[in-house]
C-alpha cells in the first residue's frame, strides 16, 4: 500500500510534468503571440518587444518552463506587462495578463463552482446510471428495460447546449418550476447552493449517465450467472438482495474505473455545462484562456485537470483492488 | 423441523427442461434434463441419488430449492419441502425455505463461493439471514465454529476462497449449508474432493446432524462407497428418468435393473485387481479401446499396439527395480510458499503460508505415480509446479533432465513444456473459458502445437470427446451447458489432445460417476500402454489409486510421509497416517 | 426618461446625430433631471466578462469609458439629453478655450470637486494623470496626449522625448495654480475638447498611485466609489459622499449601489432579465448584446419587447476591407463593392437589428457627416454591374482570399460571400482564423489575405481620426491595414493636418472622404446597432450615442 | 442419456459465430435496430442519388435568393420551419439551404467521422487494454502513464491549439483547407484520446479475469500471450467493448458538433450533422422545427445503434437467451 502510494505519486508527478510541457510546447507552436495580445492591438513592434521582455517570453522555452516549475515549488516574482513586479507565492501558477490576476487566485475563485458541480453531478450519474442499469439488467428484455435504455440513450445523444437551454427556457424562465441556476457558496446558504445547482446537476448527470447505465447493465448481466450468485440465493437471499450484494460487487470494478475517469474529468471542469448555466467554473476559465491565448491560465488549468485525473484514476485503481481481492495492486 | 405428517422432501412427477436459444431451426427447443421423477425423503432419512454424469442429479437438487433460472428452465410437477410447495412459489416464500429449512451444497465449490468476500463473511451472512436477532459477533462466532467442525482452522475465516485448496472449499460449502441446521440438506457431491479421512469426518458430521436435528439428506453422489455407508434408500437416475428406487442394501447387493448392477460393478474397490480394465455401463464386459485414433501429430500416429483382451495390463514400461532409468520428471526439495495478505509492514506481516515443504518425487517414463493425501496438503500445488504454472519458492524441478522451474515466468519454456506435459485441473468449471465452445477448448492445444487444419482438428476433437464419453453433438456447446462430470471430461479431452508424455491429472475422476470413471480410467490405461504415457495421478480415492497407480506418494501438511510401490503402500503401510487413511476408506 | 426603448427593433435610417460642443452654462451642474427618476435601491449589472483595466489611463474601450463615468471624471464629458449628446465641461468649467491658432488650450477646474476621501481635485493631479500616459505600461490607452504634446508622429517617438512621471515634470502642460491647466502643443490641435473627455484625461493622485493596485481599484471622483473589486468576479460601488451634484452636469446619483457580476453568458443573463428571475428585474447588461436566439421572442411578447434597449453603436462602421496592395486594380475593388450582398450578409447576422446598410466611410454619428453612395446597388448586390467592372480589369481575377474570425456566425457569413463572389465568377477561398490572433494575423506583416470584415471606429465623433489615422500611405500596417496608397490623398491629409479650426478641419475631411471612396478601398457594410436588455425595474436605460452601450450613470431604480 | 443426446444431435453443432447470427436473427428488436442502422448507412451512401432525384443540393442558399422564403431576420417565413412541397424538411434559418439534403449529406460526414474514429478507438482500446491488463508489471506501468497523460490532456485544448497550426503549416494561404485534412485531423484526435477510457475499463476487467483458472488452463496448454489475450480474454470482454463502442458514436457526433461551435470542427460548406444540431439549438427558440430533423434522426440512429449493440451482446453471450 505504502509503496503503491509512493509509486503512484511519482507517476503522477511524471504525468504532470509531461502535460505541462506539452501544453507549453503547443502554445509556443501556435501562430498567435501572447505578448501582442497582452499589449493590445495598437502596440508597435518596439512596445511588443518590451512587453515580451517583461513577460519573460523572450527567453528560451526551456528556461521559461524551468522558471515555471520553480515558481510552483517556491513561488516567484513576475513582471507585469509594464514591468512592475508582482509577488506570486507558492504554488505559483504564473500571472495571467488577460485576467490581470495570478492564476492561482483565478483558479481559487472558480474552483468552488466546479467542485460543487462535479460532486452533485457524480451523485446523479451514479444513482441514475447504475440505478437504471441495475433495473434494466434485472428485467432484461422487458419493456422496462427498453424504456430505460431509451431514456438513458436520449441523454447520450442529446447535446448539453440544447438540453440545458431548452430546460432553462421551459422550467425556469417560462414557468418558474425550477429555481434559477446559479452559484451560491455552500457556506453562505446551503439551500440556495443546492437549489441553484439542481438543474445543472440533473442535466450533466442525465447526459453522462448513459455510459454508466449501459456499462452497468452489461456488467451485471455478465456476472449474474456466476455460481456464487446462485449460492447466495441458495442461502436464502432474495434475488434482489443477492444481485445487490453479489452481482453488483462482481460488476463493480470496471464501473469504479469509469467513475474514476468521470470524476477526474468533472473535477477538471465541465466547460459546456458551466457555460450553459452561467456558472463560472474552472472549465470555463480554461476554455476562455485557450481561446484568448492566455498561456499561464491554460497551463494552470491543464495542470489542475491533470492532477484530478491522475488522482482519481489512482483512487479508482485502489478501489478496484479493494473490491476484488484477487487483483493485486500494480 | 418438518411437521410430522409431511416428509422432509416430496417430489412428484418432476420434469425439468432447459430451453436453448441457439439451434438450427428457430423456436426455442428444450433439453429435457429430468423427466417425471417421483420420490420422498423422510425426516432423518438419507436418500442416495446416484446415476451417471449428466443424468440430472444436480438438476433435481436445484429444483428442490427453486434455484433454476425461471426464464430458461421449465419445471413441472410438484416439489414440497416440509409441506411447502416449491414449484411456482413466490420468491419470498422460497427465500424463507432456502438456507434455513432446506440448504444445498453446490457441486462446484470454487465457482459457488464469492471471490469478493471472505469465507467467514459468507458463512456469517448465511447465519444472520435466518437469525435476524443475531449480532455480527454471534454470527462470526457461529461461522468459526462451523469451520472448525469441517476441520478448517477458524483463523482462516479471514481468507478468500481462492486461497483455499479444492477440498477446503468444498468443506466451506458444507459448513455454509449446515450453519442453520436445516431440516433438509441437498448435498451435491459433497465429498468428491475430500480424502478418505476427511470424507469420513464429513460424513460423520452429516450423521450427527441427522441424529441431532433429524435432518433429511438428499445425497447426490456417484461414489458407491459413500452411498453404501450413508444412504438408507437409493434412487438411480439415467438420462433424467428413474431407473430404480429402493432400500440401499437391496440395490447395492441385488438390484433388479441391470443398469444399476452395472453402475455399481463399475467401481473399483480395494479388492479389484489392479490395472485390469474396468467394466462400464455400456460395456459391462471390458475390452480395449478401438484402435484407430486420429493422431495429434502430423507425422503420423505411433503404430497402435493392441494388447490382448485377457492379457493383464502389466506395467511393461515400468522399469525393473534396480535398473536406473532417468526419471521423466523429478522434483527435489520442492518448497512453495504463498505470501500472506495483509499489511506489508515489517513486523506486522503474517508469516507466509507454506503449502509444500521440501518434497522430492520422481516419475519414471511410463510410470503412474499416485499422489494421495489430505485436503490442503499441497497436492494441487505440486501438480501446478510440475506443469510449469507455479513458481517454486525453492528446490529443483526437472522434466526430461531439463530444469523447468522458470516455466511459470517464461512463455517459451512453458510452451515447449506443454507439448509434453499436460494438466487436468481439479476444478473443471473454473478451468473452462465460459465464452469458448467445447470445440474451441479441446482443439486449442492442437492449434498451439500442431499445424493441423480446422477439419482435422475437429475430427480429432470428436475422437477425443468420444473417448471420454461425450460426442460430436457437444462440440458447439458452452461449458455452462454441461453437468459437472461432463465438464471434467472436457478437461481431460483437452489435456489428451496433444498426446503428452506426462499427464498430470488433478482429481481427474472426482466428479465422474463410476461408469464414466471406469471409461476414463480405461482410456488412460490404454494410452499408458500404447504411448508409454507417464502420469502423476492426484486423487483422494484410494481404491482408484490402488487400481491405477504403480507407485504412490502420501502427502500430509506439505510433506511426504510415505512413498513406495502400490503393494508396499497398500499392503504394508509404514506411516500411521497412511494406515489411518486406508482404514477410513469406505 | 432619456433614451429610447426598443420599440423599434428594425431602425430605418437614423438621423445624423452629432455631438455639438456645449457652452459653459451647459457645463454647470446639476445634470438635467430625468422625468420619473427615483432615488435609492441597488442596480445589478450582469456582464459576461470583467474589466481588465480600471486605471483611467489604461481604459480604451467604449463600454469601459461608459461605465467608468460612475466613478471617474474627466476634463470634459458628453451630456446626453433625450439621446442627444453635447460635449460639456466636466471637471472643467467648459470645453476649453484655445489660443495661438489651436496650439494652446486652457482649462479651469470647477469649485467643489473632490476625491472620494474629501480631498480636492487639483490641476496638478490632472496633469499627473496625463503624464502617466507617457509611461511604460500605458501603451494600452490612446496615444494622442503623448503625440500631441510632443508633436511626434507616434507614441514611440513621443516617449523618447518624455518618458512619464519618472522623467519629472512635463513642460508642455502648465499648471499656474491649483485650478488652471494649460496645454502647449507644438502643432495646432483642433480636437482637444474631445480628447479631454477620454478617460486618459482623468486626474490621478500621485500619493494613491499604487501601480497595479490602482488598475483594480482607482480612486473615485464621480458619484460612486468602488467598495470592492474582485477581478473577473464582481465589482461593487456605493455612493460617493464627496461628490456634489451641483458640480456635475452629466451624471446622476439615483441608485444607492451598483453591483456588477461577471462571467455569465449573455443568453443566460438576458433570459433572467427578460423573465425577471432572480435579480433579473433590477439588472441590466452593458457589455453583452441581446443574443440572436431571443430576437423573435422579444418581438413576439410586448412585455419583453419594451425591455430591449436599442441604438446605434457609437460612430462605428462595419466594412469589408480589401487589401489594396494585393487587389491593386480599382476596377476589381469596384466590382466587389457592387457584388457585395449586404442584405444576405445581414440576414445571417440576425437581420435589421444588426444595423443599417452603410454606403459611407464614416458613421452618421460623426460631426459633419454627409450621405453619399458612390456605387449604388440594391442591398442584394448587383452581379451584372460587378461583372462589367471585372471585365474592365487589366488582369482577370478568379480567386480571392477572405479571412475571418472563426465562429459559427462568421462561418455562415463567409458562405454568403462565397456564394456572391461565385456568381460573379470569383472563387472565394475562406480562411477561418483564431479570434485571439485575428488582428495580428490580418494586419501585421505581409498577411496573405485579400478581404476581411472589420469594424472601424473613431475615437471621438469628429472626422479627424478616421482618414488621417487609417488612409495615409506612410502609416504602418496596423493603422493602414488595407495598405491604401493614393499620393493625392496623402497630400491633402498633410494639408488638413495643419488646420487649427475644428469646423474647417472637419469639413475638409468630410470632403476628402468621397475622394478616397472613389478608389473603393473598402466596401461599407453596416452602421452597426446594439440591442441590450434592462430589467423591469430599471429606468433611464438608453444606448449612449458615443459609447454605444447602456450607460450606467443615467440609471435609476423605477420601483424604489 | 442416449435419448438426451439424440435430441440434441438433431440441432447439430454449429460455429459460435453462426449460432450468434442465428440468435440475432431471432431477436426482433435487434433486427429492427439493424434495419435502422443499415438504412442510415444506405441513406448516407446514396445521398447524392437521392438529392438528384429530389432536385436540390445541400449548398445552394435557396432562402437567401428568394425573399418569400426567409424573413429579413433570416427565419423561414412559412410556418414549421418552411416545410413545403419544395422543401420537404423545411429550410435552414440564416442561409436558407435545403434541410433534407443537408441532413443526408451531413449524416454522411458525421457517420464517416464517428464510425472511422470508433473503429480506430475499438481496435487500439481493445488491444492495449487487454494486453496491459494481462501483462502486469512494466507494460502495465507504461500503459498507465500513457493513459494518464492522454486522459489528463484536454482534447479541446489540443484541437484549438492544433487547428491554427495545421492551417498555417500545412495549408497554403491561398487555398481552402482540403476536406480530407479536416476529416483526418478530427478522426486522428478523436481516436488518439477516445481509446483511453475503453482501454482502462478493459484493463480492469482483464485484471480480474487474468486470475481466473481458465487463463491458467490455457497457459498450461502452452498458449502464448497472443492466444491468451485474443482468444481467451477477448471473448470475455465484449460486453464493455460493445457498450463503449455503441456509445462512442453519439459521443463523437455531439463532440464534433461542439467543436464546430469553436470553429475547429468540419468547416462550412461541408454539410455536417453535428453542426446542424448546434445550429438547431441556437435557433431553438425561434425555429424549433430545424432542431427536430437532425435531433430525431440522431436519436433514432443512436437508439438503434445501441439496441443493436445490446442484441449483439446477448447473441454472443452463451449464457443469455430470450
Ligand atoms: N443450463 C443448462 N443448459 C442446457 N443444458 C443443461 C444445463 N444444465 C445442465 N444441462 C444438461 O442437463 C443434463 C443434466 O445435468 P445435471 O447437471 O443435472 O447432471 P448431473 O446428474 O448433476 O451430472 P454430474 O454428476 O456430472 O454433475 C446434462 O445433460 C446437462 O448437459
Ligand atoms: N493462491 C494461493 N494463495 C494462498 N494460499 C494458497 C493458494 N493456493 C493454495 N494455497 C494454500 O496452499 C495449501 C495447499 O493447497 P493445495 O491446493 O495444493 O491443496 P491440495 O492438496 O490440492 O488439496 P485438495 O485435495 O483439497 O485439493 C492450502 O492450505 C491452500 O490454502
Ligand atoms: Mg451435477
Ligand atoms: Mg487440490
Amino acid at each position: 500500500m505504502l509503496s503503491y502510494v509512493l509509486r503512484r505519486t511519482l507517476q503522477a508527478a511524471a504525468v504532470l510534468l509531461a502535460i505541462t510541457a506539452a501544453a507549453f510546447g503547443l502554445f509556443y507552436a501556435a501562430p498567435s503571440d501572447p505578448a501582442l495580445i497582452a499589449c493590445g492591438p495598437k502596440c508597435d513592434t518596439a512596445q511588443v518587444e518590451a512587453v515580451r521582455h517583461s513577460m519573460g517570453l523572450d527567453q528560451p522555452l526551456v528556461a521559461q518552463y524551468v522558471d515555471y516549475l520553480g515558481g510552483l515549488v517556491t513561488g516567484r516574482t513576475i513582471n507585469d506587462v509594464d514591468g512592475t513586479p508582482i509577488e506570486c507565492g507558492a504554488p505559483c501558477l504564473g500571472y495571467s495578463y488577460t485576467l490581470h490576476q495570478p492564476v492561482t487566485e483565478a483558479i481559487a475563485d472558480h474552483l468552488p463552482v466546479t467542485l460543487s458541480l462535479a460532486v452533485g453531478a457524480l451523485a446523479v450519474i451514479v444513482v441514475l446510471g447504475v440505478g437504471t442499469g441495475l433495473v434494466s439488467a434485472l428485467r432484461r428484455g422487458s419493456r422496462t428495460d427498453r424504456m430505460l435504455s431509451a431514456f438513458t440513450l436520449i441523454g447520450a445523444s442529446v447535446q448539453i447546449y440544447f438540453l440545458g437551454y431548452a430546460l432553462q427556457y421551459l422550467l425556469v424562465y417560462s414557468t418558474d418550476l425550477f429555481p434559477l441556476p446559479g452559484y451560491v457558496p455552500l457556506a453562505d446558504d446551503p439551500g440556495g447552493w443546492a437549489a441553484g445547482l439542481l438543474l445543472p446537476w440533473l442535466v450533466l448527470g442525465f447526459v453522462n449517465a448513459a455510459v454508466f447505465a449501459r456499462l452497468s447493465r452489461a456488467q451485471l448481466l455478465e456476472v449474474m450467472h456466476e455460481g456464487y450468485v446462485r449460492t447466495a440465493r441458495g442461502k436464502g437471499l432474495s434475488a434482489r438482495r443477492a444481485h445487490l450484494k453479489y452481482t453488483a460487487r462482481g460488476a463493480a470494478p470496471p464501473l469504479a474505473q469509469l467513475l474514476g475517469l468521470e470524476a477526474g474529468a468533472l473535477f477538471g471542469g465541465a466547460f459546456i455545462t458551466e457555460t450553459v448555466f452561467g456558472l463560472g467554473g474552472v472549465g470555463k476559465l480554461a476554455v476562455d484562456a485557450v481561446v484568448g491565448n492566455d498561456l499561464p491560465t491554460v497551463v494552470g488549468t491543464v495542470l489542475l485537470a491533470a492532477l484530478c485525473v491522475v488522482v482519481f484514476v489512482a483512487v479508482a485503481d485502489l478501489v478496484v483492488a479493494w473490491l476484488d481481492p484477487r487483483v493485486r495492486l500494480a | 423441523m418438518a411437521e410430522p405428517d409431511h416428509p422432509a422432501l416430496r417430489v412428484r412427477d418432476l420434469s425439468v427442461s432447459f430451453t436453448r436459444a441457439r439451434d438450427a431451426h428457430g423456436g426455442a427447443d428444450a433439453v429435457p434434463a429430468v423427466r417425471e421423477v417421483t420420490f420422498e425423503v423422510a425426516p432423518g432419512e438419507v436418500l442416495g441419488l446416484i446415476g451417471e454424469s449428466g443424468s440430472g442429479k444436480s438438476t433435481v437438487g436445484l429444483a428442490a430449492l427453486g434455484l433454476h433460472d425461471a426464464a430458461r428452465t421449465r419445471v413441472t410437477g410438484s416439489i414440497q419441502v416440509g409441506g411447502t410447495e416449491i414449484v411456482g412459489a413466490s420468491e419470498k416464500r422460497l427465500c424463507a425455505v432456502r438456507g434455513s429449512r432446506a440448504a444445498m451444497v453446490f457441486q462446484d465449490a470454487l465457482a459457488a463461493l464469492s471471490p469478493f468476500h471472505t469465507v467467514g463473511a459468507q458463512l456469517a451472512e448465511a447465519y444472520r439471514l435466518h437469525h435476524p436477532g443475531a449480532g455480527r459477533a454471534a454470527a462470526r462466532e457461529r461461522a468459526s465454529e462451523m469451520l472448525e467442525r469441517v476441520a478448517i482452522p477458524a483463523a482462516r475465516a479471514r481468507d478468500y476462497p481462492h486461497q483455499f485448496s479444492g477440498g477446503m472449499r468444498q468443506r466451506v460449502m458444507l459448513a455454509m449449508a449446515l450453519i442453520n441446521s436445516p431440516d433438509l440438506l441437498i448435498a451435491d457431491e459433497p465429498t468428491t474432493a475430500l480424502d478418505a479421512r476427511v470424507q469420513r469426518q464429513v460424513l460423520r458430521l452429516l450423521d450427527e446432524l441427522r441424529r441431532e436435528h433429524g435432518t433429511a439428506v438428499l445425497l447426490v453422489t456417484h461414489d458407491v462407497g459413500v452411498v453404501a455407508e450413508m444412504a438408507d434408500r437409493m434412487l438411480v437416475l439415467r438420462g433424467g428418468r428413474e431407473v430404480e428406487q429402493g432400500p440401499a442394501e437391496k440395490l447395492l447387493t441385488a438390484a433388479s435393473e441391470p443398469y444399476t448392477r452395472a453402475l455399481i460393478g463399475a467401481a473399483p474397490t480395494l479388492r479389484t485387481e489392479p490395472g485390469t480394465r474396468l467394466p462400464t455401463v455400456d460395456d459391462p464386459d471390458p475390452s480395449p479401446a478401438p484402435a484407430r485414433a486420429p493422431s495429434a501429430r502430423r507425422d503420423g500416429a505411433a503404430p497402435a499396439r493392441r494388447s490382448g483382451r485377457e492379457e493383464p495390463a502389466a506395467p511393461t514400461t515400468v522399469p525393473a527395480a534396480g535398473k536406473p532409468v532417468p526419471p521423466i520428471a523429478e522434483v527435489r526439495d520442492l518448497r512453495v510458499e504463498f505470501p500472506a495478505r495483509g499489511p506489508r509492514l515489517p513486523g506486522l506481516r503474517r508469516p507466509p503460508l507454506q503449502a509444500v515443504r521440501g518434497i522430492s518425487l520422481a516419475i519414471a517414463p511410463g510410470e503412474t505415480l499416485g499422489l494421495v493425501g489430505e485436503s490442503g496438503s499441497g497436492k494441487s500445488t505440486t501438480a501446478r509446479v510440475l506443469a510449469g504454472l507455479q513458481r517454486p519458492t525453492a528446490g529443483t524441478v526437472r522434466f526430461d533432465g531439463r530444469d523447468i522451474s522458470a516455466a511459470a515466468r517464461s512463455t517459451a519454456l512453458r510452451r515447449e513444456l506443454s507439448r509434453e506435459v499436460q494438466l487436468v485441473f481439479q476444478d473443471p468449471y473454473a478451468s473452462l473459458n465460459p465464452r469458448r465452445t467445447v470445440e474451441q477448448i479441446v482443439t486449442m492445444p492442437l492449434q498451439v502445437h500442431t499445424r493441423q487444419g480446422a477439419a482435422e482438428r475437429r475430427e480429432r476433437a470428436v475422437w477425443l470427446l468420444e473417448r471420454v464419453g461425450l460426442g460430436a453433438e457437444h462440440l458447439g456447446r458452452y461449458p455452462h451447458e454441461f453437468s459437472g462430470g461432463q465438464r471434467q471430461r472436457v478437461g481431460i479431452a483437452r489435456a489428451l489432445a496433444v498426446e503428452p508424455r506426462l499427464l498430470i491429472a488433478d482429481e481427474p475422476v472426482s466428479a465422474l460417476d463410476v461408469s464414466v470413471q471406469a471409461q476414463v480410467l480405461n482410456l488412460l490405461m490404454d494410452l499408458r500402454e500404447k504411448f508409454g504415457l507417464s502420469l502423476l495421478f492426484v486423487s483422494h480415492d484410494l481404491a482408484v489409486v490402488r487400481h491405477f497407480c504403480d507407485r504412490i506418494a502420501v502427502l500430509r501438511g506439505g510433506e511426504i510421509v510415505e512413498t513406495g510401490t502400490r503393494d508396499e503402500v497398500f499392503d504394508q503401510p509404514s506411516h500411521d497416517y497412511t494406515r489411518e487413511l486406508l482404514a477410513a476408506t469406505l | 426618461g432619456a433614451g429610447k426603448s426598443g420599440d423599434d427593433p428594425a431602425p430605418k435610417e437614423t438621423a445624423p446625430l452629432t455631438a455639438a460642443l456645449g457652452t459653459a452654462k451647459d457645463s454647470t451642474g446639476p445634470a438635467p433631471a430625468i422625468d420619473g427618476a427615483r432615488k435609492g435601491g441597488t442596480i445589478h449589472i450582469a456582464n459576461p466578462t470583467g474589466y481588465a483595466h480600471l486605471d483611467p489611463q489604461k481604459i480604451y474601450a467604449g463600454e469601459t469609458y461608459n461605465t467608468s463615468l460612475l466613478w471617474g471624471r474627466q476634463l470634459t464629458q458628453y451630456q446626453v439629453v433625450d439621446g442627444k449628446p453635447t460635449l460639456v465641461g466636466d471637471l472643467a468649467t467648459d470645453t476649453g478655450t484655445s489660443s495661438d491658432g489651436g496650439r494652446t488650450w486652457t482649462y479651469r477646474l470647477k469649485d467643489g470637486i473632490a476625491w472620494e476621501d474629501g480631498k480636492p481635485v487639483t490641476a496638478q493631479q490632472v496633469k499627473y494623470g496625463i503624464q502617466r500616459t507617457f509611461a511604460p505600461g500605458f501603451e494600452l490607452g490612446p496615444t494622442y496626449w503623448p503625440e500631441w504634446l510632443t508633436g511626434s508622429p507616434d507614441r514611440t517617438a513621443a516617449v523618447k522625448k518624455y518618458g512619464g512621471p519618472k522623467d519629472g515634470d512635463l513642460d508642455a502642460i502648465e499648471t499656474p495654480d491649483d485650478k488652471t491647466i494649460v496645454f502647449h502643443f507644438p502643432k495646432p490641435q483642433a480636437d482637444v475638447p474631445y480628447m479631454a473627455a477620454q478617460s486618459s484625461s482623468s486626474p490621478v493622485r500621485e500619493d494613491k498611485d499604487t501601480g497595479t493596485g490602482y488598475d483594480i481599484k482607482p480612486l473615485a471622483t464621480g458619484p460612486y466609489r468602488i467598495v470592492e473589486h474582485r477581478q473577473n468576479q464582481r465589482l461593487t460601488l456605493e455612493r460617493n459622499p464627496h461628490w456634489k451634484p451641483e458640480t456635475d452636469s452629466i451624471r446622476h446619483q439615483y441608485a444607492d449601489r451598483f453591483e456588477f457580476t461577471f462571467g455569465k453568458k449573455a443568453l443566460n443573463t438576458s433570459q433572467e432579465i427578460l423573465a425577471g428571475r432572480g435579480d433579473g428585474a433590477s439588472s441590466v447588461t452593458t457589455r453583452a448584446d441581446l443574443p440572436p436566439e431571443l430576437f423573435r421572442e422579444t418581438e413576439r411578447d410586448p412585455a419583453k419587447r419594451k425591455l430591449v434597449v436599442s441604438g446605434r453603436q457609437g460612430a462605428y462602421v462595419n466594412d469589408l476591407y480589401i487589401k489594396n496592395s494585393r487587389v491593386t486594380d480599382p476596377e476589381v475593388r469596384k466590382a466587389i463593392a457592387y457584388l457585395f450582398p449586404r442584405q444576405q450578409a445581414r440576414q445571417v447576422m440576425g437581420g435589421p437589428r444588426a444595423g443599417e446598410f452603410a454606403t459611407t466611410l464614416s458613421s452618421p454619428a460623426v460631426v459633419g457627416w454627409k450621405k453619399y453612395d458612390l456605387f449604388p446597388a440594391p442591398p442584394t448586390g448587383d452581379i451584372a454591374k460587378a461583372k462589367e467592372h471585372l471585365a474592365k480589369a487589366e488582369k482577370p481575377v478568379t480567386k480571392l482570399t477572405y479571412a475571418y474570425e472563426s465562429d459559427p456566425v462568421q462561418d455562415r457569413l463567409a458562405q454568403v460571400l462565397v456564394d456572391a463572389f461565385g456568381k460573379a465568377g470569383i472563387t472565394l477561398v475562406t480562411k477561418p482564423l483564431d479570434p485571439a490572433s485575428f488582428t495580428h494575423q490580418v494586419f501585421r506583416g505581409p498577411a496573405p489575405y485579400d478581404l476581411w470584415l472589420s469594424t472601424n471606429s473613431v475615437d471621438w465623433p469628429t472626422p479627424s481620426t478616421l482618414l488621417p489615422d487609417g488612409y495615409h500611405s506612410k502609416l504602418d500596417a496596423l493603422s493602414n491595414g488595407i495598405r491604401y496608397n493614393n499620393p493625392a490623398v496623402d497630400k491633402e491629409l498633410e494639408r488638413i493636418e495643419k488646420i487649427g479650426d475644428a469646423g474647417q478641419k472637419a469639413a475638409a475631411l468630410i470632403d476628402l472622404e468621397q475622394v478616397v471612396m472613389k478608389d473603393a478601398p473598402v466596401v461599407p457594410f453596416l452602421y452597426p446597432h446594439v440591442s441590450q436588455v434592462r430589467g423591469e425595474n430599471i429606468g433611464g436605460a438608453f444606448i449612449h450615442p458615443i459609447y454605444g452601450s447602456i450607460s450606467a450613470a443615467w440609471l435609476y431604480r423605477a420601483d424604489s | 442419456m442416449a435419448e438426451v443426446m439424440a435430441e440434441v444431435k438433431s440441432s447439430g453443432p454449429a460455429g459460435p459465430l453462426v449460432t450468434a447470427a442465428r440468435a440475432l436473427r431471432r431477436d426482433r428488436v435487434g433486427m429492427a435496430a439493424l434495419g435502422v442502422v443499415l438504412l442510415c448507412a444506405v441513406l448516407a451512401v446514396c445521398a447524392p442519388l437521392i438529392a438528384a432525384l429530389y432536385g436540390k443540393n445541400p449548398t445552394e442558399h435557396y432562402g437567401q435568393n428568394d425573399p418569400d422564403l426567409l424573413s429579413p431576420e433570416g427565419l423561414p417565413v412559412r410556418p414549421n420551419g418552411g416545410i413545403s412541397a419544395d422543401f420537404w424538411f423545411g429550410i435552414e434559418p440564416g442561409l436558407g439551404r435545403d434541410v433534407l439534403t443537408q441532413l443526408l449529406y451531413g449524416m454522411r460526414t458525421s457517420l464517416l467521422i464517428a464510425l472511422a474514429s470508433v473503429a480506430v478507438i475499438a481496435v487500439i482500446g481493445i488491444v492495449l487494454g487487454v494486453t496491459a491488463g494481462y501483462l502486469s508489471g512494466i507494460t502495465d506501468r507504461v500503459f498507465g502513464f500513457i493513459c494518464n497523460v492522454l486522459l489528463a490532456f484536454p482534447t479541446l485544448l489540443l484541437l484549438l491549439a492544433l487547428s491554427p497550426i495545421i492551417q498555417t503549416r500545412f495549408v497554403s494561404p491561398g487555398e481552402n483547407e482540403p476536406a480530407w485534412m479536416q476529416f483526418a485531423v478530427l478522426i486522428a484526435v478523436f481516436s488518439a484520446f477516445g481509446w483511453v477510457p475503453l482501454a482502462m475499463v478493459l484493463r480492469t476487467t482483464v485484471r480480474s479475469l487474468r486470475e481466473r483458472e481458465f487463463v491458467e488452463a490455457a497457459r498450461a496448454v502452452g498458449a502464448g500471450r497472443r492466444h491468451i489475450i485474443f482468444r481467451e480474454l477477448l471473448p470475455n470482454v465484449w460486453a464493455p467493448v460493445l457498450v463503449h463502442v455503441t456509445l462512442a458514436v453519439p459521443g463523437i457526433v455531439t463532440a464534433e458538433a461542439a467543436l464546430s461551435f469553436l470553429g475547429v470542427g468540419i468547416n462550412e460548406p461541408i454539410p455536417d450533422w453535428g453542426r446542424m444540431i448546434s445550429r438547431g439549438s441556437e435557433v431553438f427558440y425561434d425555429d424549433p422545427t430545424y432542431m427536430v430533423f437532425p435531433g430525431v434522426t440522431i436519436l433514432v440512429f443512436v437508439l438503434a445503434f445501441n439496441l443493436l449493440g445490446d442484441a449483439v451482446r446477448d447473441a454472443i453471450d452463451p449464457r443469455t437467451a430470450r
